[in-house]
């Protein structure tokens, strides 16, 4: 390859207990987008950080524009003309959208040193209105919405003049017309000269953006080509070694009795007026943009956050929880959207993770632990999801976020529960567990549970759901039978054009 | 169930695996190393000194930390989810001015205990409450109960002292057991050390501390009630206040507003010299007990070797960072070698 | 080790137990200590006190006293009572315990070493503002800290003397405390001149009071308007006494209290003197002093400094 | 240095938590005056501010340190020592001038500061365990340096005594050196890019990471603020108070912490700004000063400010939970 921009060869990167990378290359041209394909924990995430200098490789070349480099820290990186938008949000939440984006690289008069604010502003102004995102550049970034934060986000990236664009996982708070608009920019950077790695689990925005992709299997080379000259199911193999069935599992719904009603449901500021009922062995999705509101529903539904309006019905009696514990005594289990604040205890083991919500069950009289029990059970629950990892006595933080997430979902299913809420339960799992996640939903949905899944990716809530809740700012805007409804429509009363009436009545 | 088998012999796997690791993790544990300075301490002043290793005294110096060695107890709690009381020796003289107080319009021994404890439990609960209900930082909230419980025994006492109390008050805080060499004091010590070595590592409200220490908001996904879990280990602390008050008036059997003074610093030195991570879900009791008595027998120690107050700071000073900065030079080191080696396959 | 402890046993050991560390007060009285300790022989005196005045801190060194079996201890007291039971455990162990300058309550000591009587301290306090002032106007006192056992006593004969006829004009508005900082007791003393339009003098019975509010007072240019005294150490306030700030304050000789102290254990020490009201108990240079009830021992009265003598002190 | 229009500074200011602290002072003001209407006489606020400044000289270096993150306890045993040894040369080489003395003072002062930084940003050891460490060397030291003994009035030059307290246009040097730095300060927090990385490292030090931020440097340099700041006050406190001694500042920490608490500084760090700061000095100020001048007992005062300051920190708190909720509100129509 004569002309590649960013050439890596022989890349080792060692943790303790575990070889990230091993031996790895890739090779990156100028006017490409470069898919960047492997299951969780193959090690995508960790060659984006040693490119922008964040971890320092234990071994191996990178070659930028045929000069070997290497970055002490982003800073390097990032004079060398790279950058990166990251898997794990990097925000201030304190600072203003103008900082935010300009935090590392700020503008300085170039005679006294002193911080150029104005100019930072009228920059981000330009640079916001070329994403044509509407948002003050003096609004705090903690104000904006997830969405809106990882546009800003994109936008921070854009702002230095780089030669190789790295997105992990861009789109995974995106939806819809974002989505669009990113892939509108990453177009309008090609077009420009610049490359760009592009990490995802979605095939169908690989096949839409990308042209040439390589695959990395459990820290090492495996193989690259052409997107054109390729098929899904061929690259698939060659990230996991077989090929698998993508179909959603067949789920035909045995209806038990109802086992939730929530009536007029509401939260001051997120939500207004949500009513719908559960049966036993149903599955019901929660659509909406993000931003909809749908995670503060069944947070609230889960008792983390309160009510300000409406009742719930659980079995018939009613039910306001005052706090997890409480759901989940009822039988109540929820599988949070944010993996690492909420999900899991990133500095224990995943024994204790995983025990942690049934400690009491697992102990003598509810209050003395029994480690013999305890391995046992997560034994069981662990094996179930394949959890890869050096053991179950490793802290959750080293795992790779897919993995994480199997930890997360390990944890709930050992809590018999008799309602299963998932939080996007797919999100940034690679297409083989994500496979298996559907089954184990359906499974469980068979079992006679009843399970709410929220999901930003339009199939899976209608390849998986019986009935989907529809929500558009915080109001619900339809409950459609998944059978009878096409895409279309779904989307239609997610944006809410024919929804306005429906909302203020 | 056969797989149930499989599963504990994977189980035993897995220890196995771990053992060799263990072995490798002891040495460089925090505990052993303070066990290590703990004993070149005692050689050291036992060859500088006759009267160090003799067990009337070293029975004796317990007097000087059993009080403040009881009081880390609880705030190895409150550290270990991310907390901090920094009002302790405040509630401290708050209780002691109300047992000082009752003692002198006569109560009886039971009843002076028993509104020492109220007390400090009210003044425990109160700085719970302010803490979780409006969500505020422990540190800036106990900043300020510490000039209020302060205050208010100022307040109620101004330049007065307490110094009437009932006969055999004295018994807590300045007897021994009859015909042996020990302390009342550090037998109740030991007993409340195990009793809370028993709590926060064999029962499910420890494993919640840990958990919350970590990630509190992840702890309240997982159905813990945070809230209320960081409200009784406040409220506890403040109920140890109470037995603490109590020990420290029957020991000096004067009560002033300025009693226990700078003891908050103090006790969570302890704490932390213990290995409790400031930062919460981290830490032992066994390195707490070993961090009290370092610190106790240095300061006896050094007294006996008449070391002014002022080399006794900077020696525990520079006690406290050396023994937080060597197992992290330590680990540098072994994750070093480590990597090393994993470099040469 | 049998030898060393030998050694030990032959040098009488004795303490001096301060209120706390880093006071020239305190030092002066340990000179006076050692050059009692020289006349006498056989003695070896040591220098101790806690790094902050409280009692806790004078506790733990008493315990280790203890565990060494010193043979006497002389301390002047962060509070009355809260030392009894341990200096009760030090005599129990055969250890002579005295108190000087802030006394220990009976029970805690066999004697306590008055520099003055309390009451001639008090009183004399307020005769020497009414000098000042002509016995006319506000007068205020800046006080250590609101615990300290001597100025509390002094406080209240001062109390007792202003009651007296010829200070009708003269009024005591305030008390405040300083607590024996210099920062503290300076706010203190320029709150007391702006709250108090009429003030005319200001007494402080605490050497870090004094100095901080001659300080306060010339800042405010207010020397010779309200006027300074109290008690203090002719080596720290001979600045403000000769340029008139603190025209004339008063204190005894803290050489002459390590001195008497140092004698007074010595003979508990050796058996000579039991410290029985009414015994008199030799002291060098000092004559002899008298034991009275309660095993009180009155040292003198106070010495008043002014512009004219202050030069010939040391300490 | 104000680049935007008068107006839209206000609007920025009226979203702040500065706001409330500054109504709760009026609020304060009110009865205070009624009780004693001469509190508010030029000589009176004159005099509040001259004993504020010092205090807000430490509490902005104990900004930048909570704004990391981090904690400094060693702030009173810094000034004790860099007191002590300013006091201590003045004694011996009273001609050396005191400006001197202050830059001697800044430079011990930012010594120790490194030893703390070092420590945190190389040695990973907690702010909070570092400081709580070398608030007990700090203060030794000033014992072994003195020997226990005191440097008193008359053993040092008028010049020195006299520097914090000669005025310049009204206002003491003491006051102006407090302007400055206050100055200084805002502008570094403001206008550079060091400044701005501190926010960055106290709100999300990962993401600082990422975007190239060298956290042991900035760690450093908030310590390093700190000890010279103290290094400053700790020269102008032996000359105010005409005095060294080994106590001194013992517990300053806690005004420290207390006027960045005040001023809305967030404790977990990468929130807060130097106005905050200066305002919540002024209340505990204020709050000190008018204790005795409305008659409250003496003993009564320390109640009386730890309740002010918790209902501050409460109102603080109130009034943002209230704001936030209501942006949210907003956000969603
Ligand atoms: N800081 C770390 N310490 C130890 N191990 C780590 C660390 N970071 C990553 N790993 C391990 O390195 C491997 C690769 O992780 P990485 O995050 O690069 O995967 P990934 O390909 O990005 O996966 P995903 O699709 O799930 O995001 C994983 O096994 C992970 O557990
Ligand atoms: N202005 C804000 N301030 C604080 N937190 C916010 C704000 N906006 C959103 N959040 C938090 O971010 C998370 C996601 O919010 P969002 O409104 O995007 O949820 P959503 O509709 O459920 O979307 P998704 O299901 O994709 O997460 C929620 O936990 C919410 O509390
Ligand atoms: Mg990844
Ligand atoms: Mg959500």
């Amino acid at each position: 390859m004569p002309d590649a921009l960013l050439e890596v060869t022989n890349l080792t990167k060692i943790f303790p207990g575990i070889r990230a990378l091993d031996d790895v290359k890739l090779s990156l041209r100028s006017g490409e987008v470069h898919a960047l394909i492997g299951e969780n924990g193959a090690g995508k995430s960790t060659l984006v950080k040693i490119l922008t200098g964040v971890y320092i490789p234990t071994g191996g070349k990178i070659l930028l524009e045929g000069k070997e480099i290497s970055f002490k820290n982003a800073i390097d990186a990032q004079q060398a003309g790279i950058v990166a938008i990251h898997q794990e949000a990097s925000m201030f939440p304190e600072l203003s959208v103008t900082e935010n984006i300009f935090m590392g690289h700020h503008l300085r008069n170039p005679k006294t040193k002193k911080l150029d604010w104005k100019a930072m502003t009228e920059q981000t102004k330009a640079l916001l209105g070329r994403m044509q995102l509407d948002i003050d550049p003096d609004t705090l970034v903690k104000n904006l919405s997830v969405a809106k934060r990882h546009m800003v986000e994109i936008t921070k990236a854009l702002s230095l003049d780089a030669k190789l664009v790295i997105m992990d996982e861009p789109t995974s708070a995106l939806t819809g017309r974002e989505v669009e608009d990113l892939f509108r920019i990453v177009r309008s950077l090609k077009e420009s000269g610049k490359a760009i790695l592009f990490i995802s689990h979605k095939f169908d925005e690989i096949f839409t953006i990308c042209d040439y992709y390589t695959v990395f299997r459990d820290g090492q080379y495996i193989g690259e080509g052409k997107v054109k000259e390729s098929t899904e199911d061929q690259i698939i193999n060659m990230m996991i070694g077989r090929s698998i069935d993508q179909l959603y599992p067949e789920h035909t719904p045995v209806l038990g009795k109802e086992i939730l009603k929530v009536e007029k449901l509401s939260q001051l500021g997120a939500f207004k007026h949500i009513s719908f009922t559960l049966h036993e062995g149903e599955i019901l999705g929660l659509f909406g943009l993000v931003g909809a509101g749908r995670s503060e529903v069944v947070r609230t539904i889960f008792g983390i956050d309160k009510a300000s309006e409406g009742t719930m019905y659980l079995e018939g009696k009613a039910f306001m929880p005052k706090g997890a514990r409480q759901s989940m005594h009822k039988g109540i289990a929820l599988v949070p959207e944010d993996r690492q604040k909420q999900g899991l205890v990133l500095k224990m083991s995943l024994t204790h993770n995983i025990s942690l919500p049934v400690l009491k069950l697992l102990s003598f009289k509810g209050m003395v632990t029994r480690s013999k029990a305890e391995k046992t059970y997560v034994l069981e629950h662990g094996n179930q999801m394949e959890i890869k990892s050096a053991g179950y006595h490793v802290d959750a933080e080293t795992l790779s976020g897919g993995n994480q997430q199997k930890v997360v979902l390990a944890k709930w299913i050992g809590t018999k529960p008799k309602i299963l809420i998932l939080d996007e339960p797919t999100k940034g799992i690679d297409v083989a567990t994500k496979a298996a996640v559907h089954q184990f939903i359906c499974d469980m949905a068979a079992k006679g549970v009843a399970v709410i899944l929220i999901s930003s990716e339009l199939p899976e809530v209608m390849g998986m759901s019986d009935r989907i809740l529809v929500m558009h700012e915080g109001y619900q805007t339809a409950i459609l039978d998944a059978q009878k409804c096409t895409a279309e429509t779904v989307m239609r009363y997610a944006i809410a054009t024919v929804a306005q009436e429906a909302a203020h009545a | 169930m056969a797989d149930r088998q499989d599963l504990v012999a994977k189980s035993r796997l897995i220890d196995e695996m771990s053992v060799k690791n263990r072995l490798i993790e002891f040495f460089t544990k925090w505990e052993v190393i303070l066990v290590i300075i703990f004993t070149l301490m005692v050689l050291f002043f036992s060859g500088r000194t006759p009267y160090f290793l003799d067990w009337f005294n070293l029975m004796n110096a317990t007097f000087q930390f059993s009080e403040k060695a009881i009081m880390a107890l609880p705030m190895i709690f409150i550290i270990m989810c991310g907390d901090i009381d920094i009002s302790i020796a405040s509630i401290i003289a708050l209780c002691a001015y109300a047992v000082g107080t009752a003692a002198q319009a006569g109560a009886s021994i039971p009843s002076l205990l028993f509104i020492s404890l109220l007390v400090g439990t009210l003044a425990g609960l109160f700085n719970g409450v302010m803490i979780t209900g409006l969500n505020m930082p422990a540190i800036a909230v106990t900043l300020a109960t510490q000039s209020m419980y302060r205050g208010i025994s100022i307040g109620l006492l101004g330049d007065q002292a307490r110094t009437s109390f009932p006969d055999g008050f004295g018994i807590f805080g300045q007897e021994f057991i009859p015909n042996t060499i020990i302390p009342y004091e550090f037998v109740l010590y030991l007993a409340l050390m195990l009793l809370f070595a028993f709590i926060l590592h064999k029962t499910t409200y420890g494993r919640r501390l840990y958990a919350i220490g970590n990630s509190a908001e992840a702890a309240r996904f997982s159905g813990v009630n945070v809230k209320l879990t960081r409200i009784i280990n406040f409220t506890v602390t403040g109920f140890f206040c109470g037995l603490t008050a109590m020990l420290l008036a029957s020991r000096i059997l004067s009560v002033r507003s300025n009693i226990a003074t700078g003891w908050d610093l103090e006790i969570i030195t302890l704490v932390v010299l213990g290995g409790v991570a400031i930062t919460g879900g981290k830490g032992t009791v066994f390195g707490v007990f070993v961090g009290s008595l370092l610190v106790g027998y240095l300061k006896f120690g050094m007294g006996l070797l008449k070391f002014s107050g002022t080399l006794m700071t900077i020696v525990i000073g520079s006690l406290l960072i050396t023994a937080v900065l060597l197992p992290r030079l330590l680990d540098l080191y072994k994750a070093n070698r480590k990597l090393r080696l994993q470099a040469q396959h | 080790q049998g030898a060393k402890e030998q050694a030990v046993k032959s040098e009488k050991e004795i303490v001096i137990l301060v209120k706390s560390m880093g006071n020239a007060f305190f030092d002066a009285v340990f000179k006076g200590s050692q050059e009692a300790a020289a006349e006498l022989g056989g003695i070896k005196t040591t220098y101790m006190g806690p790094p902050q005045a409280t009692a806790e801190g004078q506790i733990e060194i008493i315990e280790t006293l203890i565990a060494q079996r010193v043979a006497g201890i002389a301390i002047s007291a962060n509070d009355a009572d809260a030392l009894i039971p341990v200096t009760k455990k030090a005599m129990a162990a055969g250890i002579k315990v005295i108190s000087f300058d802030s006394g220990i309550n009976v029970g805690g000591r066999i004697v306590d070493l008055l520099p003055s009587n309390a009451e001639l301290i008090g009183r004399q306090q307020i005769q020497l503002a009414a000098e000042l002032t002509g016995s006319k106007g506000d007068v205020a006192v800046l006080s250590a800290s609101a615990q300290a056992t001597n100025q509390n006593l002094w406080i209240n004969w001062m109390k007792e003397e202003i009651k007296d006829a010829k200070y009708a004009n003269m009024k005591l508005v305030e008390v405040v405390y300083g607590d024996d900082a210099p920062d503290k007791s300076y706010r203190e003393a320029v709150s007391l001149m702006q709250k108090y339009p009429n003030l005319k003098a200001i007494i402080c019975p605490t050497t870090v009071g004094l100095l901080a509010t001659a300080q306060a007072v010339k800042d405010a240019g207010k020397a010779g308007i309200v006027e300074v005294t109290g008690l203090g150490l002719p080596s720290e306030m001979k600045g403000y006494i000769l340029d008139g700030t603190c025209r004339q304050m008063a204190l005894w000789n803290p050489v002459d209290l390590g001195y008497t102290s140092t004698y007074i254990l010595n003979g508990l020490i050796d058996g000579t003197v039991k410290g029985a009201a009414g015994e008199s108990i030799p002291a060098g240079r000092m004559n002899s002093m008298k034991v009275e009830k309660d095993g009180i021992i009155f040292m003198g009265y106070p010495y008043v400094f002014n512009k004219d003598n202050v030069e010939q002190f040391t300490f | 240095m104000l680049e935007r229009s008068p107006s839209s500074l206000l609007k920025k200011a009226l979203e702040r938590r500065e706001l409330t602290l500054m109504l709760l002072l009026l609020v304060l003001l009110v009865p205070i005056t009624i009780r004693s209407p001469q509190f508010l006489s030029g000589e009176n606020i004159n005099r509040i501010l001259n004993d504020m400044a010092i205090l807000s000289i430490v509490a902005i270096g104990e900004f930048f340190v909570i704004l990391s993150n981090g904690i400094d306890l060693s702030v009173g045993s810094i000034i004790a020592f860099t007191g002590m040894a300013c006091g201590m040369i003045n004694e011996s080489y009273a001609s050396v001038p005191p400006v001197v003395l202050l830059l001697v003072g800044m430079g011990i002062g930012l010594l120790m500061g490194l030893f703390n930084g070092v420590l945190v940003a190389y040695g990973k050891i907690p702010p909070i365990i570092t400081t709580l460490g070398t608030v007990n060397i700090y203060r030794g030291l000033t014992f072994l340096l003195s020997k226990g003994t005191w440097v008193t009035a008359h053993e040092m030059s008028p010049s020195y005594i006299g520097f914090p307290r000669t005025t310049f246009l009204g206002l003491s040097y003491l006051l102006w050196i407090a302007f400055v730095v206050i100055t200084v300060l805002y502008y570094f927090s403001r206008y550079t890019r060091t400044g701005r990385e501190v926010y960055a490292i106290g709100g999300n030090p990962t993401a600082a990471k990422f975007v190239g931020v060298n956290e042991n440097r900035v760690r450093v340099v908030v310590f390093l603020i700190s000890g010279t700041l103290c290094g400053l006050a700790g020269a102008l406190w032996t000359a105010r108070y005409a005095s060294a001694v080994n106590e001194m500042a013992t517990g300053f920490e806690m005004q420290a912490v207390a006027a960045c608490v005040l001023g809305g500084v967030n404790f977990s760090g990468g929130a807060g700004g130097i106005i905050g700061v200066v305002l919540g000095t002024l209340f505990l100020g204020v709050v000190t000063n008018a204790l005795p001048v409305i008659y409250l007992s003496v003993f009564w005062q320390t109640f009386v400010q730890g309740l002010i300051i918790l209902v501050a920190l409460a109102l603080n708190t109130l009034s943002d939970q209230r704001k936030s909720a209501k942006l949210l509100a907003q956000r969603r129509g």
